[in-house]
């Protein structure tokens, strides 16, 4: 198994994507000949100022809102910080108390416990097996200091789809916020903040075929959220730094393409995956599928495979040229399973022994051949090796 | 972020299996770290004959495991005894901060197998520095 | 003087400039080859991780730094705010005072404004008819609660280059961290960061050659620095968001190409800035240079031309082709001028009819001719128009 | 930002200059914008013969002046005092916002001249409401 061959399978689609040649094509001309500032007063900055406009009008319709209320920023992570901070330090004379969920991403939570050390509290919601947030608990947890719900519209590492519009209608019943990471959700899960009840929304452009370092925060028009990014009057005065035309207009066509046929995507992209999921199961002894059964991402499956460890997992696989991710990682001296792991109630062990394959649009039905070729030879070689393995488990029945 | 020899060792791994015939038998897991390591030892006279290994954990964590077995083969008991983790990342050709840890495991379950044998032997059990993992039993390398 | 021309002659190379096709070039390989996350563990993220890290060192190595002092940002706003904010709220508990001037970029003071608005005091310092800072004055400002000294090193007005080594040792003799923001300064003025007495410096990508949405923050090792944007563990856990690598290694190859021959690179720029200064200085009466005689970017030149309004003398020179930029704005209802020429001491009136050309790579001797025919023509027509020319200077010699 | 109307005002502006012998003058300068402008007008009977103006602002200064300046032309000065800023601005197909402001120097200078004009033949000033700009004296266009 150490011949490493030049094969490079990707299926790492929810850690970032290739960029489509529509969106390199789009952006093409905005590096060197329309490179005016936006701002600027002449005819030249006019090219520019029209490429981030329509990129702006995009967004708003992918989402169903309008271009008003669209801000780019230079990522999800980004948008994720402005939508928090800022909605909690414009909001503190009228509460300090935000809800959100233990599954998010450390976008959100790290956010979160910055405004803990800033004097605000935070509840971090529970899930269930499966990774979803139950409305009642939002509704339970929401009191007369609560200035905002955070939950994301689809988990990064299991998948799961969040009950959104139920979320929002909780929060706005109580007349408070509500923002949604919709990072991962773009393009796979439809969106329309005003039927989902959503006052904020972060996305991010490499996630959907669209260029790193570009994203948006979706604002409902009237809510009030401070400036993270101070200086010039870019993003009408709320969010400064000479835009990003290229990257924003990028964006704007990536987003185009992604939301062009959501649920067509979505079924050619699910039937590979759940192929996928039957044969590692069905190979794979001591396995499960981690997340929601149906409310998933299509390209989203994460497994947990007993008696072996994540990381080595990937770096067999990546022998074997399969791009792959986990949610087990060495930190500071420890081996520390993924938060949303310990979250949907796995044991550390198994939170250990996770693998999350991502599919996207270039990945094929020989892909999913390979990998069901590949994955049950790995993992019974780790078993092997493992002294946690039990008898008769240790190969599983393709080797 | 691995060295090619991380690589190469956990891809390879060299005596991984058990020994039925074992003169001892050591397990360690590093309570900082999740990894769990058994290893056992055929000794001949004063010298390790033969070694085996299983590891759960990172592939540092197996590649150390796979390098230490071989190190200590034809050792005196009391060289592999005083086999450091500095040694080991050595010939691994170093490895990433935060996975230096795991490679404490190989050291660890050596010495407890030593003294398993020691013990079977009806010998007193060598006195052994517990390792926090710390960086100042001396087995660890350097800081700065 | 209805002739729009199909010419664009682009003199505003402070407000941003054209992306050179070497750093295209560096960047292309990274958008849908080597498209990898850098975080990843697979050898596919190798690539991209060497890229993100060799751009690292190219930007270290332009301001005499070590790789592991360099965080990547979306922006010279972003790095403005990161060290500000960043410094200010992880060294509370030793002070609660900042000093900077009264020129410095809006990325810089509406920063501290929100500072102040969180409770730090904060000290604008006057500068001299030239637009420099008098480190005497920062010596004066600093108390035993300031904890930071923030100056530019060349403002983006005026041009005006600051004494920012004396600055620096000013802050440092008394035990206060230095920022100089060096967004207009890079490729300009040699930058050593330790000779400079820099203990944080804010760079971006856009205004030397390379992409937009791209900068970086210089963080002298120790420093203490709080987060600004929370989440996954870039950049050493410093600034999280997945990394625009694309970006990144754009910046890194047009800082390597902009530092390269710096005084090569002045020489040649100045003799034609120097060219144009002197000839609209003899062409129109009644016009100054703002700034530095001497102390000022080779590239800038500001002037201002009385009884005219700055942005009819850009759309005039626009309709000629011409593309400069004016520090007069009508914001909200009112004409405000630039806070940089009141600051320097203009009266309104002169600093509403200011001027900025800003020379670039590709700039030649025949823009500085058409220039110097165009814009005496288009002062003299305003002077037409305007009620405050007096009889005689209304139509300078050359019409 | 400007429409084509403004610009094309704005780069070819009518009525540029003086009246030596103009039967009135006036003098506007906003308070709330830096900008000036001067107007001369020539009345026969009751009627706006002749116009012209000097400015002193940015292009939406200047445009609103020369288009205002043209539309007076053949009014009555009942009807030339009644000329609105939206009617200007609805010459010219429009401002940005911030620029809405800067096109009240041009009304608000008309009805000075005027006002001058009925002063110079000792009849009452017409009584002007001042304008804040603030929208409320039904010049502005309407707000949202
Ligand atoms: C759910 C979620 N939120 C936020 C982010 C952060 O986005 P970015 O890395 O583009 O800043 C990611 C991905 O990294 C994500 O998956
Ligand atoms: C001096 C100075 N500082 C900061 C900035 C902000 O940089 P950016 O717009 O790239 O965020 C600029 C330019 O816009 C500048 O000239």
């Amino acid at each position: 198994m150490n011949d490493l061959e030049e094969r490079t399978l990707y299926m790492d689609h929810a850690a970032t994507t290739f960029m489509k040649p529509e969106v390199l094509a789009a952006m093409a001309p905005y590096f060197s000949e329309h490179f005016g500032n936006p701002s600027s007063l002449y005819r030249f900055a006019g090219e520019p100022r029209n490429g981030v406009e329509a990129a702006r009008g995009q967004v708003a319709a992918a989402i169903g809102a309008g271009p008003e209320e669209i801000f780019f920023t230079a990522g999800g992570t980004e948008a994720d910080n402005w939508a928090i901070k800022g909605v909690a330090l414009a909001n503190r004379k009228h509460g300090d108390h935000i809800v959100t969920s233990a599954i998010e991403h450390h976008a959100v939570l790290h956010t979160c416990e910055w405004l803990e050390r800033q004097g605000f509290s935070v509840t971090y919601l529970p899930v269930d097996e499966f990774g979803r947030v139950d409305p009642g608990d939002v509704e339970e947890a929401i009191t007369d200091r609560t200035i905002l719900v955070s939950a994301m519209t689809a988990n990064n590492e299991i998948g799961t789809i969040q009950p959104v519009a139920e979320i929002g209608r909780v929060a706005h019943d109580h007349g408070v916020l509500f923002h949604t990471d919709a990072v991962q959700a773009i393009g796979a899960v439809p969106i329309d903040v005003d039927a989902m009840n959503i006052d904020l929304l972060s996305l991010s452009g490499h996630k959907f075929y669209g260029p790193k370092g570009t994203g948006a925060l979706y604002i409902r028009r009237g809510t009030r959220v401070e400036t993270l990014i101070h200086g010039g009057g870019q993003e009408r005065r709320r969010r400064a730094g000479t835009e990003n035309v290229p990257g924003i207009v990028g964006l704007g066509r990536a987003i185009e393409l992604a939301t062009a046929d959501i649920a067509g995507h979505n079924r050619r992209i699910a039937s590979m995956r759940d192929r996928l999921v039957r044969g590692i199961l069905d190979a794979i002894p001591d396995s499960r599928l981690n997340g929601h059964p149906t409310e998933r991402l299509a390209n989203n499956a994460n497994f947990s495979f007993r008696y072996v460890e994540g990381e080595s997992i990937l770096l067999l696989l990546n022998a074997r040229g399969i791009c792959a991710s986990t949610g087990s990682a060495c930190s500071s001296g420890s081996l520390e399973p993924s938060h949303v792991l310990l979250a949907i109630g796995l044991p550390h062990e198994e939170a250990h022994g996770s693998l999350r394959l991502t599919l996207g649009d270039a990945n094929t039905e020989d892909d999913v051949d390979y990998v069901l070729e590949v994955l049950p030879e790995v993992i019974g070689r780790l078993r092997e090796i493992s002294p946690l393995t039990p008898p008769s488990p240790r190969v599983p029945e393709a080797e | 972020m691995y060295t090619e020899k991380v690589i190469e060792e956990f891809t390879n791994p060299q005596n991984v299996g058990e020994l039925a015939d074992a003169d001892g038998v050591g397990e360690a897991g590093s309570p900082t770290c999740g990894d769990t390591m058994k290893i056992y030892l055929k000794v001949e006279g004063d010298r390790i004959a033969d070694a085996r290994f299983r590891t759960f954990g990172c592939a540092a964590a197996i590649a150390s495991s796979s390098v230490a077995t071989r190190m200590i083969l034809g050792m005196t008991l009391a060289e592999a005894w005083s086999l450091s983790n500095a040694e080991v990342l050595d010939a691994l050709g170093g490895l990433p901060e935060p996975k230096v840890h795991c490679s404490l495991l190989a050291p660890d379950a050596i010495r407890v197998a030593i003294n398993d044998y020691r013990v079977r032997r009806g010998l007193e059990p060598w006195e052994r520095k517990s390792c926090s993992g710390g960086g100042d039993c001396g087995s660890c390398p350097k800081k700065g």
